[in-house]
């Protein structure tokens, strides 16, 4: 059987970036997070967190404009839009955990039916593995976003009804963005949003693990 | 680009409820946003639980407050010696008062900024200050348990803001208000001087516009000593 | 009986300023402690702290100069000498509280044998009392040193066996100044050190409750 | 004044033994004291604790302590994708490592700084991070109890000094540097340029000399990607 065609990484990151909303306050992290700046709406003016201590993050430093001390949390050299802040590590996460975030989209292994989120190691890989900011962020952003993959290369389900990759944080996943859905956690359980275009509820549901909650008809994405 | 400057001081602080948990920022003088707290008075706001280092300067700072009988609690450091409006009230039993010191005061709206929720520190062991707080032994030393202050909004006072509300302060007239900025769910500050954004220099802000949601001009006021 | 002369408070001041040395990181209290700056040795450069956020101030400001953004932690309008620096209220204290400071100076109305303090407030006095720094800067100096009479004005003494004033910290107490003595808190008890001109160890200890250890010949303040 | 300035980078770091506690500052690429880990690498200290973001980039940062085997336990909140001389050594059990998500590292780091004994958050509850933790349940939350990080020295990398050891930075080189500063007993900076004391405004003081003991010239040395 050939599968129809998903979404790539950035139609996710496309379909994600629709989630912000100007003067939004965004931490964007590893994988398809960081291609969101990418897509952002235009006339939209959202202001982008950096662990290290920025925010007001503008687009990546062109060729010969890079500055080493002026780099994201993927160590890529960025620039500042007017505006811009810069302080220490420590107010960076003050952010992230006090809640003042207005939105931090971050990538994931698996997430379960209660917003669990497991995002910072594959079972039995080897080497220390590393944190980094994401259980902070995972704590206290006002809205968590995840974009991922819907399913494993292998075909496993990675929207689950219990991780079981370590956990990055218990009930903080807000919405999921897939290649074949938007999903949102809420009190009753996940809520099928939208579809990938050319997918019906029926088929997400089959290729997740999660029970899928179905309200009325459920509108395919808008890619324009 | 929000807009977050309100047309006068009235406007600023017209949504601020009965009830409402308020910190005051400002010490020794300096730094008090004098004129958001005029405007309160004026509105007749009730019922307020202050947070404030001190409890006013006769009628100055939040003196005025106490003197119409608009605060039900407050929680402070040090009323200070001209604070006689306050000291009234809290003789009636008008206004109940818990003293905490000065610089678990600072931390404890710090824990609640960066989303933490409590510490342990020896400061206050064995005074006044424990009573009916846990107690226990870490590393060796006797300490207690201190919990988060939330606020629902901060009053504070900085000398310049950019329209988008990145804050610079003024000497020792930044004090409380970087920390009340942060812990408040909702911060209001009085500035000497608004500038357009990208005027303050991304490493002189002191205090980042989201911790600041509005910002009102207002000339500086000071009471005296 | 006439008592002999006791030192002013100025002397007590001045012969507490004998305690800092060059280069030291100090913060000064209310009271007696607030008018060291007044003595200090020629030559000496001391950082005093304040606890509104500021390392470095030099002499109060002249009439006409006062600049009432700069001001103390007495609300007096003070002077920055080459080297100051500002910060907030809370990095001030993360300064009492974290062992930062060399020396910090504070009144006392009581201080115990074990080097309890009490200094804020006096039992049965109306209102509602006033903490401000002192059981932050109590809490955390390299060097805690009280300023005080060594009695009160009814002659009862204030250095005391256990304390029953309102404490501000226990054993925090490094070296007690007063008008009769320079007495240090050790593990094995107080240590008279000095006596002021023309008293006698043995008139001291009449006066005061506390036991004092008194190793060999207790020389006199110098009070050049 | 105490005279705070080293004559060269190998004076800088002379007194540092073996098995010291050590913080060091950088993310990123930016802000790493990299002068004074090549000193002291060259001199060879051993058994150390080091407090870091990460683990180093190939042989760079603190990539060659980690090549030199000088290292025994690290203490990091994400060791990096080119930490092999890390991971190799880790791999053999030659290195240990707890990690801490990042900004509990700051705050376990600040929680030092402050003299406090230890504070709870949400931070890590379920996780791999809890283990070994005091969990309960405050504010109708689940948290876990973290514990202050203590180190003997900071090494750290800043723009400017002034003679007298106010410090300040240059854009995202900040990061956990002036945290860092704060934390150990003995902070020493590598800076590009010196300045006389005066030179920096007392408002633009981003670490008061008083966190500052020892300080020593050196051109920036950056490790690529």
């Amino acid at each position: 059987m050939t599968e129809k065609a998903r979404l790539t990484r950035e139609q996710i990151a496309q379909r994600a970036a629709q989630e912000l909303y100007d003067g939004a306050y965004v931490n964007l992290g590893w994988g398809i997070p960081n291609l969101i700046a990418d897509y952002l709406p235009r006339g939209l003016t959202v202001y982008f967190h950096s662990e290290n201590g920025i925010l007001g993050m503008g687009r990546r430093a062109k060729p010969g404009e890079e500055d080493f001390d002026l780099v994201d949390a993927m160590k890529v050299p960025v620039t500042l839009i007017p505006g811009a802040s810069i302080f220490h590590q420590a107010d960076a996460h003050l952010m992230t955990r006090g809640g003042h975030l207005d939105i931090a989209v971050l990538g994931g292994f698996q997430v379960s039916e209660k917003g669990d989120l497991a995002n910072w190691k594959i079972p039995g890989s080897k080497g220390s593995g590393g944190i980094g900011g994401a259980m902070d962020i995972a704590s206290g952003s006002k809205k968590l976003i995840v974009c991922m993959e819907h399913n494993t290369k292998e075909g496993a389900p990675k929207i689950v009804r219990s991780c079981n990759y370590p956990l990055t944080g218990l009930e903080c996943v807000d919405t999921i963005v897939t290649d074949l859905a938007v999903i949102d956690v809420t009190p009753e359980g996940l809520v099928l949003r939208e579809t990938a275009p050319g997918w019906t509820a029926e088929e997400v549901q089959a290729r997740t693990e999660a029970q899928l909650i179905v309200r009325s008809a459920v509108p395919q994405m808008k890619l324009a | 680009m929000k807009q977050k400057i309100a047309s006068s001081l009235d406007a600023a602080i017209a949504d601020i409820p009965d009830g409402a948990r308020i910190m005051f920022g400002g010490f020794g003088g300096a730094g008090f946003p004098n004129s958001l707290i005029q405007a309160l008075s004026k509105k007749g706001v009730k019922n307020i639980t202050a947070i404030s280092n001190n409890c006013g300067t006769r009628e100055g700072e939040l003196g005025v407050m106490f003197k119409n009988g608009q605060v039900k609690h407050v929680i402070c450091s040090f009323p200070g010696p001209h604070a006689n409006y306050f000291q009234e009230r809290f003789a009636k039993g008008e206004v109940t008062c818990e003293l905490v010191p000065q610089g678990i005061l600072c931390e404890r709206m710090r824990t609640a900024a960066a989303g933490l929720l409590g510490f342990y520190t020896t400061v206050g062991v064995g005074t006044e200050v424990a009573i009916g707080k846990e107690e226990r032994v870490l590393d060796g030393r006797r300490c207690i348990l201190e919990l988060p202050i939330h606020a629902d909004y901060a009053l504070i006072k900085a000398q310049r803001a950019d329209e988008l509300g990145n804050l610079t302060y003024r000497l020792a007239a930044r004090n409380f208000n970087p920390i009340m900025a942060k812990a408040a769910k909702f911060t209001i500050v009085e500035v000497e001087e608004i500038v357009p954004v990208g005027a303050i220099p991304p490493e002189d802000v002191i205090t980042p516009a989201i911790f600041v949601h509005r910002i009102v001009h207002a000339k500086g006021m000071r009471f005296a000593g």
